[in-house]
């Protein structure tokens, strides 16, 4: 049977019966947005993924490469967004190759939900997609369960919310390239400092009709870590020393049985450790 | 003891064997388990002396809503039997398909002459509903099948969404067992021997009182039905009734619901 | 024989637009014990001369009930016929299973002949090398159909397969206005008359070689009721012969056409 | 026949050198010994027709029905290996029933015939099986009235449904007749005829004048002539007996409904007791029309 | 209703889950609804999706073409409906391929209710099928959530279909004009979107003839009197 194998299901949920917690799986509590321009899109991301409470990693990539002119930007479950969309990336460069044309945001789309679709929302990949394509240009939204929504401007994730709102009341028909930057990293930015899930630096993705895709990485860092006034390490000296005793090598003889290795045999430092007998106390 | 969670909390393999692992199941169980959505009512059958009277309302609600009121429930099936079906309608147009077929097959192409009877219909739609309801993914309905069995004898019989089956001078389901079949015994004190006594006038006058009686005190009927009368002579179906006679006048009699008089 | 290109297999035509290979099956049957079987109004007889592979040994069985109401008598290769007539069996209880009917005979020989013709055009398989003599009673009457190596099957009067079976032809094409009103014993005496035609010179129809079974539309209150497949074999067949044979031979001393063909 | 014998001719699927598929020309051969069969298609329905030489007499009269129903609407004859008709007429069935469990109505008279055209064409295609020995006339009426969904409930507005055109250009149902052969290949026809006495049917049928607009032909007509065609076609082999069946499908408002059904015994009688007068007036005026065996590629 | 002896259902009737739609999915809780008039049909819907509580998409377009004339209203899960709405469209562009002629309404129709009924397990679906061909006129079906299906002369579906029952069997009439047939589904729309908070949004129309494919767009901030269609 192709699909899941729930077997490790099986024992997660007997290993959880015993008490075992179950680990969290790494979520990317994100903010993504994206935005139409005169001559092409913008997407963008902020950079936390967190582990339940814990934040992961303070400053991964949510932008994912489809083909040179079409990103994605990934919500959801971490290794989902990530597998999912290198596997369609893969497919993708595959078909291209085999029809000799340049791929189309439309099929990645396609290709996207008819995948999820299939996995009724096991897959937890929430996505962003964008590109140009001869057609033109794409902006589409896919959930995990497989619908999809073509719009000006999107958002995702547990921070799209507070993007949303910046979309919502700042956002204009016809904008220049400027104006989408600006208006996708503000929506990050707003992800980041209200979306408790969302944080760190904001990455922009650029595609522009006829221009190489631009990949801001980092584009704002506003969470740069500055260095602490105070630190936990105490000065030298601190401890006064009371008194002070010197045990040389021979002495030691008098706790453990020390044998001399000949230089000529071949044998290895565990052998050593095996050969060491250590004495009562 | 190791770290396979398997082997946690039982004896040690190297003792008592290994572990059969396949109690551990690779993928879920495939569930059928379904809850009707659109459904119908009661359905009624009487005998009469020459046949069968069978009749069904016209309506198809979700939950409690009346959600369609044009759902003609009698199902006729050439050249002389009739189905009524209560519970899901999509199921109902499953089953309906299914006779279609077999009528292809049955009166179409093969040998000439040979006819499914009622009692024959019945046999094959209860083996169908077993089937299901063995399969765990149900029909959700409940049929009365009117017509003649193979004396040309009044024929009219029950199967339901477990595959049972009834039979019986007069039959009511849904709401109708528990409504309609007082009032229609009345019509065959005696069971199978009254059969000889009522004329299909008796049988359709006791029906649509039945119906009117459903209409009253079912909150998932409506006024309006259809009627079909089965004889040797074929199948006189009659959609889009609606009951008449109805009692409602005496309304202005009630004040209050106590002491009040005006 | 001589020999062709074209006889190889039975997915090769001639050029005559022949399947010999099929043709060579029907030869087949012409070495299987010749089988009459005839038919009136009511009644639908099967009759069988039975082979000995040697002085002590048991005779086959020409003669096999299928149903209450249907049987079949074999000329050729007995193993394939025990297919067929198994797979009859299948569909017969299939039918009564699912439908409380007695399957239609036309119906389930249309079955076996269309399996027979599958045979006939793929590769690696062969034609059957059995012809069929088969008899039943449904709604429409009594049948009597003939089954071919080819898959054609065809509904007969009165009909002679196997060894010599021309002669028994011969007296059934003479009588075949006196059936369809013969009562069941002049129907039996045909059968046992048309198939003594077609015995060998120095044979004679005794108990031991002859098998004959009948179908009929008995009566009961006014009703139609089946009369059951009954097979007269052995000691049971001792007063058939001796009430429609015996008597004959003396008749028909002179004897007609007993030249043999072979 | 120049290359019998050189091998080419032993196995199905494979060309001879000069482009020819042999076996499949043997099976003609077999369509070509097999009693005639006709269809004529009017305005007004289609007739099916075929003679059934009678190869014994102890055969029962009157049973043994050739001309095969396969849905309601639509109806097959076949000429040549008559297992093998029934087994093409079942796959027939089959597609018709699987039609109707997919888009939940009946098929398309042309529908089926492009499908049966496909399962006797896979018979060519492969050494492992051989084609069908068969020619198949399919007559069907594609119903002119407002189809349902098998199964469904409910009405459209009791004025009727928004929009319709009464446009004579809009097509509404109609009748279709269909040949297919050995081959695979299929072509419309308004009158089609195989078997032993296609020659002399096909003449006949061309008398009709059948493809003009202006053919007044009715559907009883029909039945007439396609029990005098089939009398005609029958000339050549006098010697033996036969018998006449007929089947027919008209209009909605026509004597069958749309459906296929067996020809009245009346109507059938009626008709045989004029094609023998007639045959019994042009005894002596008979023309033998040669016409190249058409449509064989 | 099923009646005791079955064992399964309440004397109250038939319990309906409307509440299967998987964690998290998309809803389209909706109102949609389609209507025959004089010269074809008219498929009306919101514009609204929501995941709980919070609109996903405030211009959905809900009106979505799986033939020529041949159009579905979508209510239910937007991932389920989308899925078949898109195996019916490759389905009826096959047919048209194959059997060189244009799929009718009945046959969009019975491609539906195939795939409704026999995954109904799996599916949170309500469809309403409409379209127009000049042989048949303008045709309006109905699926609802088991997978029966249902003709009818209009259909509205959806969660805010059940605010407006009243009002749609109060004002309908048979072979309505354009201008009136527009007019009804717009007020039975707005009154959906009034009293559900599951709909909102615009209004978009879709208005099938023989002339073909209509599309017509109304705002609340116009008070959904515009823009209409261009």
């Amino acid at each position: 049977m192709p699909g899941f194998d729930f077997s490790n299901y099986n024992r997660n949920a007997a290993l959880h019966a015993r008490g075992v917690p179950l680990p969290k799986a790494t979520s990317t509590g994100t903010t993504i947005v994206g935005c139409i321009f005169d001559n092409g899109v913008v997407i963008a991301a902020d950079t936390r993924a967190t582990s339940g409470p814990i934040v992961a990693d303070k400053n991964c990539e949510k932008l994912h490469y489809i083909s040179p002119n079409i990103w994605c930007a990934g919500a959801g479950t971490a290794a989902d967004t990530e597998f999912t969309t290198a596997l369609i990336s893969s497919n993708l460069e595959l078909h291209a190759l085999s029809t000799g044309r340049t791929p189309r945001v439309v099929t990645v789309m396609t290709l996207l939900k008819q995948h999820l679709f299939r996995y009724q929302g096991h897959i937890g990949a929430y996505l962003v997609v964008a590109g140009v394509d001869p057609t033109g240009i794409g902006l589409f939204t896919v959930h995990a369960h497989g619908s999809t929504d073509k719009l000006p401007y999107v958002t995702m994730g547990s921070g799209s919310l507070a993007a949303m709102a910046v979309f919502e009341s700042t956002w204009k028909r016809d904008c220049t390239k400027e104006e989408a930057i600006k208006v996708c990293s503000e929506a990050i930015l707003a992800g980041i400092f209200n979306d408790l899930g969302s944080g760190s630096n904001v990455d922009v993705c650029v595609i522009e009709k006829d221009k190489p895709t631009q990949l801001l990485r980092n584009y704002f860092k506003p969470n740069e870590r500055v260095k602490k006034e105070r630190d936990y390490k105490f000065a030298r000296g601190t401890t006064a020393v009371l008194n002070e005793k010197v045990i040389t090598k021979e002495e030691i003889g008098r706790y453990v049985t020390v044998h001399e290795l000949s230089s000529g045999s071949d044998s290895d430092s565990l052998v050593v450790v095996e050969k060491m007998d250590v004495d009562e106390v | 003891m190791n770290h396979y969670p398997q082997a946690w909390g039982r004896p040690r393999d190297d003792v008592y064997g290994p572990y059969d692992n396949s109690y551990f199941q690779a993928s879920a169980p495939q569930t059928h388990t379904q809850s009707p959505a659109v459904t119908g009512t009661s359905v009624l059958g009487v005998k009469f002396k020459d046949g069968v009277v069978i009749a069904a309302d016209n309506l198809a609600s979700y939950g409690s809503l009346a959600r369609f009121t044009d759902v003609k429930r009698l199902r006729t099936f050439p050249p002389n039997t009739v189905i009524g079906f209560g519970g899901d309608v999509s199921d109902m147009q499953y089953l309906d398909r299914l006779l279609q077929s077999l009528d292809i097959r049955e009166n179409y192409l093969s040998s000439y002459g040979h006819v499914l009877n009622a009692k024959n219909l019945h046999t094959y739609l209860s083996k169908v509903l077993y089937k299901r309801r063995s399969d765990f993914n149900p029909l959700w309905n409940m049929l009365l099948v009117a017509g003649l069995d193979d004396d040309d004898k009044p024929f009219l019989a029950s199967a339901d969404l477990l595959g049972t089956t009834f039979s019986s001078p007069t039959l009511a389901t849904g709401f109708g067992a528990h409504l309609a079949q007082p009032l229609l015994r009345k019509l065959m004190p005696h069971d199978e021997d009254s059969v000889k006594d009522v004329t299909k006038e008796m049988a359709v006058e006791a029906i649509k009182a039945c119906m009117k009686v459903l209409f009253y005190r079912d909150a998932r009927s409506l006024d309006k039905y259809s009627i079909a009368v089965v004889t040797k002579d074929g199948v006189e179906l009659k959609e889009d009734q609606k009951l008449e006679d109805q009692s409602w006048a005496f309304a202005d009699q009630i004040r209050g619901y106590g002491t009040q008089v005006n | 024989m001589f020999r062709n290109n074209y006889d190889n297999d039975s997915v090769t035509f001639s050029p005559q637009g022949r399947i010999f290979q099929v043709e060579y099956a029907q030869e087949a049957v012409k070495q299987g014990s010749v089988v009459v079987g005839v038919v009136s109004k009511k009644h639908v007889v099967l009759t069988a001369v039975k082979r000995n592979a040697e002085e002590l040994s048991s005779y086959q069985k020409k003669i096999v009930g299928v149903d209450d109401h249907l049987g079949v008598a074999l000329a050729g290769l007995a193993s394939d016929a025990r297919v067929l007539s198994n797979f009859m069996k299948q569909q017969s209880l299939s039918s009564k299973m699912t439908y409380g009917r007695p399957i239609p005979v036309e119906r389930i020989v249309n079955m076996i002949g269309d399996r027979a013709q599958s045979n006939t055009q793929h590769y690696g398989k062969r034609p059957y090398g059995v012809g069929l003599l088969v008899a039943g009673v449904d709604d429409l009457g009594p049948h009597l159909f003939e089954f071919s190596p080819s898959g054609l099957t065809q509904e007969m009067l009165a009909c002679a397969i196997g060894a010599r079976s021309q002669m028994a032809r011969t007296y059934l094409e003479r009588h075949l206005e006196e059936f369809a009103d013969s009562s069941r014993d002049e129907l039996i005496k045909h059968a046992l008359l048309a198939l003594k035609e077609s015995l060998a010179q120095d044979k004679e129809l005794t108990v031991d070689n002859t098998s004959l079974a009948i179908i009929g539309v008995g009566e009961k209150n006014g009703r139609k009721k089946l009369e059951n497949f009954k097979l007269y074999d052995g000691q049971d067949i001792a007063p058939l012969l001796e009430a429609n044979v015996e008597s004959t031979l003396a008749d028909d001393a002179d004897g007609e056409a007993m030249e043999t063909d072979l | 026949m120049t290359s019998i014998g050189t091998g080419y001719d032993l196995s199905n699927s494979v060309f001879s050198p000069d482009g020819r598929n042999f076996q499949v020309e043997y099976a003609v051969k077999a369509v070509e010994n097999g009693g005639t069969s006709i269809g004529i298609r009017t305005k007004h329905g289609v007739v099916l027709a075929c003679e059934k030489i009678i190869s014994s007499k102890l055969l029962k009269p009157g049973a043994n029905l050739r001309i095969s129903t396969v849905d309601r609407h639509a109806g097959v004859v076949t000429s040549g290996l008559l297992p093998d008709g029934r087994h093409l007429i079942s796959r027939a069935r089959d597609e018709a029933s699987s039609w109707r469990q997919t888009y939940k109505g009946p098929i398309p008279v042309h529908a089926l015939a492009s499908r049966m055209g496909g399962y006797v064409q896979a018979y060519t295609l492969y050494s492992s099986v051989r084609p069908f020995g068969v020619t198949a006339i399919l007559g069907g009426w594609d119903s002119e009235a407002e189809l349902g969904v098998d199964g469904q409930v409910g009405f459209g507005p009791s004025v009727g449904a928004g929009g319709k055109l009464e446009d004579e250009v809009v097509k509404r149902g109609g009748p279709g007749l269909y040949m297919i052969e050995p081959s695979g290949l299929y072509w419309g026809y308004y009158g089609a005829a195989t078997g032993k006495g296609r020659q002399a049917a096909k003449a006949e049928l061309e008398k009709l004048d059948l493809a003009s607009p202006t053919c007044s032909l009715s559907l009883k007509d029909a039945v007439m002539e396609a029990a005098r065609i089939i009398y005609v076609a029958h000339e050549d082999s006098k010697d033996k007996e036969f018998e006449l069946e007929m089947t027919w499908i008209s209009t909605l408002d026509g004597p069958t409904k749309g459906q296929h059904q067996q020809v009245p015994q009346e109507l059938l009688e009626e008709a045989e007791k004029a094609a023998k007068k007639s045959l019994e007036g042009d005894d002596d005026e008979e023309e033998e029309e040669e016409e190249g065996d058409a449509m064989q590629e | 209703m099923i009646g005791p002896g079955t064992g399964m259902l309440g004397e109250d009737g038939i319990h309906i889950d409307m509440n299967h739609l998987k964690s998290g999915e998309v809803n389209l809780g909706t109102s949609i609804m389609a209507i025959n008039f004089k010269d074809g049909v008219i498929l009306g819907a919101d514009s609204r999706t929501t995941t709980g509580a919070y609109i996903a998409n405030r211009v959905t377009d809900k009106l979505t073409q799986v033939h020529d004339t041949i159009w579905c209203c979508r209510s239910g899960s937007a991932a389920d409906t989308q899925a078949v709405a898109d195996i019916v469209q490759y389905h009826l562009g096959m047919y048209g391929i194959m059997n060189n002629e244009p799929p009718t309404t009945q046959t969009a129709a019975a491609l539906f209710q195939e795939l409704c009924y026999d995954n109904k397990d799996q599916l949170s679906a309500g469809i309403i099928i409409a379209g127009y061909d000049k042989r048949n006129g303008g045709q309006v079906y109905s699926i609802p959530l088991g997978g029966s299906l249902h003709k009818g002369p209009y259909a509205i579906a959806g969660s805010g279909s059940t605010y407006i029952y009243g009002f749609c069997d109060a004002h309908w009439k048979e072979g309505m004009t354009e201008e009136e047939g527009v007019q009804f589904v717009k007020d039975a729309l707005r009154e959906a979107i009034k009293w559900d908070g599951s709909s909102g949004g615009v209004i978009r129309l879709v208005v099938l003839t023989a002339q073909g494919a209509q599309r017509h767009l109304y705002l609340p901030d116009q008070d959904y009197r515009g823009p209409g269609y261009k």
